[in-house]
């Protein structure tokens, strides 16, 4: 089903590699037509994707804007693209992201220009390749490809311990995937032979199967959310990182771990995912306060935003697995938000890194007397994340804990605790950086310009926007969810429902 | 007529005596020559197994193994030549240039 | 009985391939320019390739087979003398050794490779791998000043005579029980023979009243795993590949790689097609064995022709999946991965030769310090193929690797297939090393790189066909499925 | 037209002009739009309040804000009787507030920003008051802590008050959790989050129990008692009053507006508009009335020693919530809104006069270097001394009635603890004459004890200070004169307007006991300020000697019960001291990083050691091959 008879998903993906292929034309010296370039080509992702949201059929879960040929026919593998409701918003979400990487990096990026655009540019085929894909093998394909210009991102363009986050990044990720791609290949046996993941997940398995395959579908996904044990590549890489790199980890690289858990766990391991609930609620929870606690102990900005991250992801993976429409809804609806703050905050980091070159919040002090529109951005984006009302933080926080505490009560009490601490700790990091007296580092800096205010911008747009009136956001998604968790909740007993009706007819 | 296991456990232990010569001595061309002694080994064999089957091909084989055990050895002694003339040595445990 | 001229309709590219050989052998010393003499040998190659369109058909009373399987690896071989004459031109001038023989013995060695590819009889098999390997000695030491290729080319040289002797006592052995080196033959032999003893297929063999059978296929074993270097018999491997003229060893890390996994395939799925529970109880843990001491031991490398002879051990560990899987869909991944690996692998290669000049040996990985630096595109197409030979997508090595994971699944050795995953992620620590030092770290001394016409060429091929094979697998997945569709 | 909808959205306007253009383009007349907005919110709200006492109650949506399955939210607006006395008291003291703010906070160089504030504030203050459901109560909720926590840390580049704004959160944010968990369960309970039909329902679920976190409880106790958890802390009731003493780090508008006349006592609302669940549960009721009781008497007991004249309001602002808390938990809800609304003129008037007390003396806060500035100041102290004199609850002034109201249902209340909260309320009115007149007698009477520098300077405040604190007056004598009680002739008109929403608690005590009860409270007041006047006045050095000779207890009050040591010892500095030392130090290094570390750090240790069996003797080679080969023959012949 595709209304627009035009393969827009395709022209999504590729576009931006064919400005990154076109980048590739470009002398390296011409550095502005490089950035202009690329700011052209991500604006022109990005207004391509505007259709995608304004055309959206609300009304279904079926996957629509639908595209699909023959890849490798001789294994019955497709390139087949689609989205529904889970996936819009992140289509939505990695186009604009991108922009703001783009535009943040104008000036703060004065090395090797040239590969890093084409990196960013790679890196948004890649993601959007990854929120689009309908056939797992092109999934893991993109999935997978998003390692590469990541890695370089952090590796080449990053601080002063870049070389081992990167191969801490690349290797964790990559050690969690691998795992995947054998359950890919089990899956595609035992499923008669499709990757196509719509007919993978209308098929049921056998319980042990389930079980297993969901574990080393976990190492792939719990990795990139990253869910508690194995979170430690995050505040490295997300420390390391170039601004627009940290921003992309954190925007959109990490929500594809709770992307695929709602995608492909949830849906084609139903019995599994509903007996291995308590064990992911505990490990969400654990994250929640965890990685929020944890924050209080920062002396990094960028580091202490990075475990803010584990504790706001733990919330993600929580409302996913409250297994309810409320955790469902909220899980989705925070993660865009997440990629909203989260990838504001970096941003804004960003911005008075590049002024002051330190990441120690020490040496901060006092940023709102030399900076006050800074301080006030800075503050709306502090409020989303600590989740305040009228903030898309609150929406989606309350949603989820609303979930998990139906799921299960000390879960929903539990992470609520993560509120008062992400109080504790943001608050205290704002006060920190931006009040009480001006350190000598910060005297005299000049506030934002217009560019970056103009990154800034959409983001707060975003945060009220969904804070005020959630409903655009989560009316798309109401009807794919309400789908998945009738899957989820019904999956393995489908058979027994069925005999049933059966048995009522002869009766 | 003498049994066929006389001459595999003859060739076997040629064989043998082969590898042994092979683990154990320094000098390359004795080390080569181990190398002669296995394939006598097989020719051994082969020529049993041929002469007990009636069937020409082992004979054949044969006939090509040594053919090719001349051709190695020449090219076995231009290297060893080769490798003479810049280390002056035919020892093969002093050749450990690469190694880990 | 009267002589019958055989067919040698299917012989034909071997026939003209001698030929060749010997004039580009008689030319070199009417012509001085070394340049057209390598001209010639791409011509050659070219020459064979185009007959070997029409040459299938079985000859010599089954002695030769042209059939798809081997036609799939002797284009694998023109690839790769195509590919290793463009990268030599250059090196070998700079090496000094700039003779003509060169390109004889490369033409020879992969001759001796088709014939092992269309061997249908062992001793057309024995005789094309030691012409492979005697012409494959001689490159190995062609360096004849350089102490290290004259080690390598003796310890190539005592190791593949030694292994070559047990080949042919597995080969006198299967003799003696079967009565027939002809390899369809000597399957229907050892087939009957498990059949009278067997209750069930799946259970073993007797130990003992198979013995000669069991230790056949044990020295086969061996000897394949000799020229595929698989552990514990690869240890040439990283010496051969150090020393050797990195031309040869690029040549030798995918000729004779192919044409072991050529006869590897041939006699174990034919002649022991039978006997597949015992071989793959061999293979297993040869396999498994083969991936880890070659990711493993590759990590701590620093010449980089060394670490990629371990990183080409452990490719071999990882296509002896698609031989275990036994089956026809496992032949296929491995065609499919040989054809990818000998682009991933000689392209690597090409760049390490572009290293190499006057005075200047740059075969340290220190060497590729800042290499993107001083020159981003030379570095860019090493990353293309470290990542392919990571297997991260969207590269050909992930599809080459994707194809013989699934392989293996689908013949059930699933945790065969998660210890390859995790050796491959393994693999990504040595591999992303060389990405890390091109790229994140800042360049020492100023490197010249000395790119040539050829090397310039055979990179464009490589990358182009690693990227595209990456993206789009199909057309070479689908004539490797027609080439194993024997088995 | 829907005219109440600009009650909330003109100061919402205000603060979106003010807070973006304020900066560069008003400036200085920032003020104009925020005053503007609140006094046309003001207007509004008498409209809406003719329109209420003629029987017109609004409630309805103004768009859905959240649907997730059922669960659904609005932004909806219920205006009932106890709506329009909070507007009221929120519009009027903000307007107040306001037009005081243009002369104290002039020359500020935040000016702009602190309307911009000022505004926001009051939207979400009205808000809060006007929601029709929980999650849109919650919204003001929040959204009045963030405004209290811009203007606590208004002077942010002080240390002190960027730390106090942040703990007025993060305290609140401790009782937040429980409220927010409450409208969890209501959610889960009733299906809903709107008032209506959970309050018509409520009584189905009077008997029913509910597993919570294993334990067995009784539902409306749970809920009752969650949602109290919000009260505690908005409200600044034991144990999270802490955050409230230190708001006084705030310009002294604010300390008027936000944390006396309005925001604090949203907590108290919050229980009024709850008054269908509460009085389900007398667990809860209990529970509500002794929390507040004891705040009350605590507070009082500290203010009594205090200097800071800021902090001395601030605890008797702490300690008259607690009377409110009193009084809902005797159920006598109407009682505390009575008094929620007389203490919202005289409070905001202390205040105010501390203001100007402060704006005087050069921001001076001791009261033991100020004195006799009522020769100065005489509108400020008279001002002030009818804001005491209210307080003390001395006959006539509004919070006499007020205060009596309460005390008198408690004692004649169904409440089992009502006597028992009586006698304190009583000595905590005592407590209040005490320290309110102390504060009077110090500052205003006696010599004065500053600098000379000071002395010099000493002046009345201007008339945009003075005006609003004269009209606060006339509220702090006369606001209670709606709701004279029948005993005294009056109709006890507040009560009968409150009936509909809250209910009438019935006294089952005769007349004896009424004027008995009002005498005691009466005499408690004057006793309380003849006791300070002995003290301040005439006898000085009392105060000293008994500070002396009761050293551990002036100790202990003056630091206030060790209240904030105690937190900082068992919750702040455990969990940084967990996270440095044991997430980061233990969990994160030694644990979690040691494996992902030590995996490729014992390969590459694995790999050297595996290098060394290459040793490049071609022998050892064949060696290892031959032993191969026999391995595996070893192998197949005794699988």
């Amino acid at each position: 089903m595709n209304d627009l008879n035009f393969p827009i998903l395709s022209a999504l993906i590729f576009l931006p590699v064919a400005g990154a292929a076109l980048l590739l034309l470009i002398s390296r010296s011409n550095e502005s037509l490089i950035k202009w370039i690329s700011l052209i080509v991500s604006t022109a992702a990005f207004i391509i994707s505007i259709p995608l949201f304004t055309e959206f059929n609300k009304s279904t879960h079926l996957m629509q804007f639908t595209e699909k040929h023959s890849w490798i026919p001789s294994l019955n593998i497709n390139y087949s693209l689609g989205i529904d409701g889970i996936s819009i918003l992140f289509v939505l979400l990695s186009t604009l992201i991108t922009i703001l990487c783009v535009l943040i990096s104008w000036n703060s990026i004065k090395a090797k220009v040239k590969e890093f655009y084409i990196s960013i540019l790679i890196m948004e085929g890649a993601m959007l390749g990854v929120f689009c894909a309908l056939d797992f093998m092109l999934f893991y394909l993109f999935w997978e490809a998003m390692l590469i210009p990541m890695y370089l991102l952090i590796g080449v363009w990053g601080g002063s311990n870049r070389i081992y986050a990167a191969v801490k990044f690349f290797l964790y990720t990559l050690a969690g995937s691998v795992l995947m791609l054998v359950g890919i290949i089990v899956l595609y046996y035992q499923s008669g032979r499709t990757l196509d993941i719509l007919e993978l997940t209308a098929k049921t398995y056998p319980y042990p199967l389930q079980l297993w395959l969901f574990w080393a579908f976990f190492a792939a996904f719990a990795v990139k959310v990253p869910m508690f044990p194995l979170h430690t590549w995050l505040p490295d890489a997300h420390t390391e990182a170039p601004t627009a790199g940290s921003v992309i980890l954190a925007a959109v690289l990490i929500k594809m771990g709770a992307y695929g858990f709602i995608r492909f766990s949830l849906p084609l391991f139903p019995e599994a995912s509903r007996a291995m609930t308590p064990v992911m609620l505990a490990l969400s929870v654990i994250a929640i306060i965890y990685g929020a606690v944890i924050c209080l102990a920062q002396t990094d900005l960028k580091r202490l935003i990075a475990y803010s991250s584990v504790s706001h992801m733990g919330f993600v993976t929580l409302g996913i697995f409250a297994l309810n429409l409320q955790g469902m809804e909220g899980g989705i609806l925070q993660m865009i938000n997440h990629g909203i703050v989260t990838g504001a905050l970096f941003l804004s980091v960003g911005m008075i890194y590049d002024r002051t070159h330190t990441r120690q919040i020490s040496d901060y002090g006092g940023v709102a007397s030399v900076m006050p529109v800074y301080a006030a951005m800075f503050m709306v984006f502090t409020l989303a994340s600590i989740g305040l009302p009228a903030t898309n933080g609150f929406i989606g926080e309350f949603l989820i804990i609303l979930g998990g505490f139906r799921a299960n009560q000390w879960a929903g009490v539990l992470a609520a605790t993560g509120v008062i601490i992400g109080a504790g700790y943001m608050l205290w990091l704002y006060q920190r950086v931006f009040f009480m007296e001006t350190k000598p580092k910060v005297a005299g800096l000049a506030d934002i310009n217009l560019r970056e205010i103009i990154t800034l911008l959409p983001m707060i747009i975003l945060i009220f926007w969904i804070g005020v009136y959630p409903n655009v956001f989560l009316g798309f998604m109401h009807e794919s969810v309400k789908h998945l968790l009738e899957r989820v909740n019904s999956g393995g007993a489908h058979e027994a429902s069925i005999a049933k009706n059966i048995l009522e007819i002869i009766k | 007529m003498v049994p066929l296991n006389w001459y595999l456990i003859l060739s076997a232990a040629v064989f043998m005596i082969g590898v042994f010569g092979f683990l154990t001595r320094r000098n390359i061309i004795i080390i080569f020559m181990s190398v002669e002694l296995m394939l006598n080994a097989v020719n051994i064999s082969l020529v049993a197994f041929s002469h007990y089957l009636q069937d020409m091909r082992g004979q054949i084989l044969v006939i090509f193994i040594i053919t090719v055990a001349a051709a190695e050895a020449a090219i076995g002694f231009a290297i060893i030549i080769a490798l003479f003339r810049n280390k002056d040595t035919v020892h093969v445990d002093e050749m450990d240039e690469m190694k880990g | 009985m009267p002589f019958v001229m055989p067919d040698l309709g299917p012989v034909m590219p071997e026939i003209v391939m001698t030929c060749l050989a010997l004039l580009i052998l008689l030319a070199d010393l009417v012509i001085k320019r070394k340049e057209t003499i390598a001209f010639l040998s791409i011509a050659s190659a070219a020459i064979v390739t185009y007959l070997l369109a029409g040459s299938a058909g079985i000859t010599f009373k089954g002695m030769f087979i042209a059939d798809n399987y081997s036609l799939f690896f002797k284009l694998i071989f023109m690839l790769n003398v195509i590919l290793t004459v463009l990268i030599s031109v250059k090196y070998i001038a700079i090496e000094k050794v700039n003779f003509g023989e060169y390109y004889s013995l490369i033409l020879f060695s992969t001759l001796g490779m088709m014939l092992m590819a269309s061997a249908g009889d062992l001793i057309v098999l024995y005789l094309g791998l030691e012409l492979m390997a005697l012409s494959a000695y001689v490159l190995a030491g062609f360096l004849r000043h350089d102490i290290k290729s004259n080690e390598a080319a003796i310890k190539y040289f005592l190791l593949g005579s030694f292994a070559s002797a047990f080949l042919l006592y597995g080969i006198s052995m299967i003799y003696g029980l079967t009565g027939t080196t002809d390899i369809y033959k000597i399957g229907e032999e050892v087939n009957r023979l498990i059949g009278e003893s067997k209750i069930s297929t799946s259970s073993p063999i007797h130990p003992f009243t198979h013995s000669p059978l069991l230790l056949s296929i044990v020295m086969f074993a061996a000897a394949f795993s000799f020229k595929i270097a698989a552990v514990p018999f690869h240890m040439w491997a990283p010496d051969v590949y150090e020393g050797a003229p990195t031309s040869v060893t690029a040549f030798m890390s995918v000729g004779p790689k192919a044409a072991g996994f050529a006869v590897l395939g041939r006699v174990f799925l034919t002649a022991f097609g039978a006997a597949r529970i015992e071989w793959t109880g061999i293979l297993i843990p040869i396999a498994a064995l083969t991936m880890a001491v070659g990711n493993i031991v590759a990590i701590s490398q620093t010449n980089i022709k060394r670490m990629l002879a371990y990183s080409s051990i452990a490719h071999a560990g990882y296509m002896l999946l698609g031989i275990i899987a036994g089956t026809s869909e496992g032949m296929a991944s491995v065609l499919n991965y040989m054809l990818i690996y000998a682009f991933m692998n000689i392209g690597a290669f090409a760049v390490v030769i572009m290293l190499r000049s006057e005075g200047f040996k740059g075969d340290n990985i220190s060497d590729y310090e800042g290499l993107a630096k001083t020159h981003p595109l030379a570095a860019a197409l090493m990353l293309v193929f470290m990542f392919s030979l990571t297997g991260i997508p969207p590269t050909a090595g992930f599809m080459g690797k994707f194809y013989l994971f699934m392989s293996a699944v689908s013949a059930g050795y699933v945790w065969l297939a998660v210890t390859a995953v995790i050796f491959s992620a393994i693999s990504a620590y040595f591999y992303l090393r060389i990405v890390m030092y091109m790229y994140m770290k800042e360049p020492k001394a100023e490197v010249q790189l000395s790119a040539s016409p050829g090397i310039a060429l055979a990179l464009a091929i490589t990358v182009i066909a690693v990227l595209i094979i990456g993206v789009l697998p199909s057309k070479v997945i689908s004539v490797a499925r027609i080439a194993a569709a024997g088995f | 037209m829907n005219n109440y909808l600009l009650i909330p959205f003109l100061p919402l306007a205000a603060f979106l002009i003010n807070i973006l253009f304020g900066r560069k383009y008003l400036k200085e007349n920032s003020h104009w739009v925020s005053i503007l907005a609140v006094a046309g919110s003001w207007i509004v709200t008498v409209i809406t309040l003719l329109d209420v006492l003629s029987g017109k109650i609004i409630n309805e949506d103004l768009y859905s804000w959240i649907v997730s399955g059922e669960f659904k939210a609005s932004v909806g607006f219920l205006i009932d009787q106890l709506t329009v006395v909070m507007l009221i008291v929120v519009t009027t003291c903000s307007a107040l507030i306001h037009i005081y703010s243009i002369g104290y906070m002039r020359g500020d160089k935040g000016y702009y920003r602190f309307f911009a504030y000022l505004s926001l504030f009051t939207f979400c203050m009205l808000m809060l008051v006007m929601a029709n459901n929980f999650l849109q109560l919650y919204f003001g909720w929040e959204g009045v802590g963030l405004c209290s926590y811009f203007l606590i840390g208004y002077y942010f580049d002080k240390k002190s008050a960027s730390d106090a704004g942040k703990k007025a959160f993060i305290v609140n944010r401790f009782g937040d959790f429980g409220f927010g968990l409450g409208i969890i369960m209501i959610f889960l309970t009733f299906g809903t989050a709107y008032y209506a039909p959970v309050f018509s329902q409520a009584k189905n679920f009077a008997a029913q129990t509910v597993n919570f976190l294993g334990y067995d409880v009784h539902l409306m106790t749970l809920i009752a008692l969650l949602l109290f958890c919000g009260s505690i802390g908005k409200s600044a009731q034991m144990p999270l009053h802490v955050w409230l003493p230190d708001a006084m780090e705030g310009p002294t508008p604010v300390s008027a507006l936000i944390h006396a006349a309005t925001m604090v006592t949203a907590g108290v609302f919050l229980v009024a508009r709850c008054s269908p669940i509460f009085s389900l549960s007398e667990t809860a009721l209990t529970v509500v009335a002794l929390t507040g009781a004891i705040t009350a008497l605590f507070a009082a007991t500290i203010a009594l020693v205090q200097k800071d004249i800021k902090r001395i309001i601030a605890y008797s602002t702490i300690s008259q919530l607690g009377y409110m808390f009193l009084a809902a938990g005797v159920g006598a809800y109407g009682a505390g809104v009575f008094h929620l609304y007389t203490h919202s003129f005289f409070k905001a008037l202390l205040f105010l006069c501390a203001g100007s007390v402060m704006h005087a003396m050069s921001g001076e806060l001791d009261i033991q270097k100020m004195g006799g500035l009522k020769k100065y100041m005489p509108i400020t102290y008279w001002t002030m001394l009818f804001a005491s004199l209210s307080i003390a609850g001395m006959p006539g002034f509004a919070g006499f009635f007020s205060k009596d109201e309460i005390l008198w249902l408690a004692y004649s209340g169904q409440s089992p603890v009502g006597k028992f909260v009586w006698v304190i309320g009583a000595l905590v009115a005592f407590l209040t004459a005490f320290y309110s007149f102390r504060l009077i007698f110090l500052t205003f009477h006696g010599k004065f004890r500053g600098t000379h520098e000071q002395e010099h300077h000493l002046h009345e405040s201007p008339k945009t200070m003075t005006v609003p604190l004269i009209l606060l007056c006339i509220g702090a004598v006369a606001s209670g004169w709606v709701g004279i009680p029948h005993l005294l002739g009056g109709g006890a008109h507040f009560m009968e307007f409150l009936k509909p929403v809250l209910g009438h608690s019935e006294a089952n005590a005769t007349h004896t006991e009424e004027w008995m009860v009002m005498a005691i409270s009466t005499i408690a007041g004057f006793s309380g300020i003849g006791l300070a006047a002995l003290f301040y006045l005439v006898k000085t050095d009392i105060p000293v000697r008994l500070a002396q000779k009761f050293n551990t207890v002036y100790k202990t009050l003056w630091n206030k019960y060790y209240v904030d040591e105690l937190y900082s010892f068992i919750i702040v500095r455990p969990a940084i001291w967990t996270a440095k030392n044991i997430l980061i130090g233990i969990t994160d290094a030694r644990i979690i990083e040691a494996v992902v570390n030590g995996v490729p750090k014992g390969l590459g240790e694995f790999s050297r050691i595996l290098r060394k069996v290459q040793t490049g003797l071609v022998q050892r080679y064949a060696a290892i091959m031959a032993l191969g080969l026999l391995i595996i023959v070893a192998y197949m012949l005794w699988r």
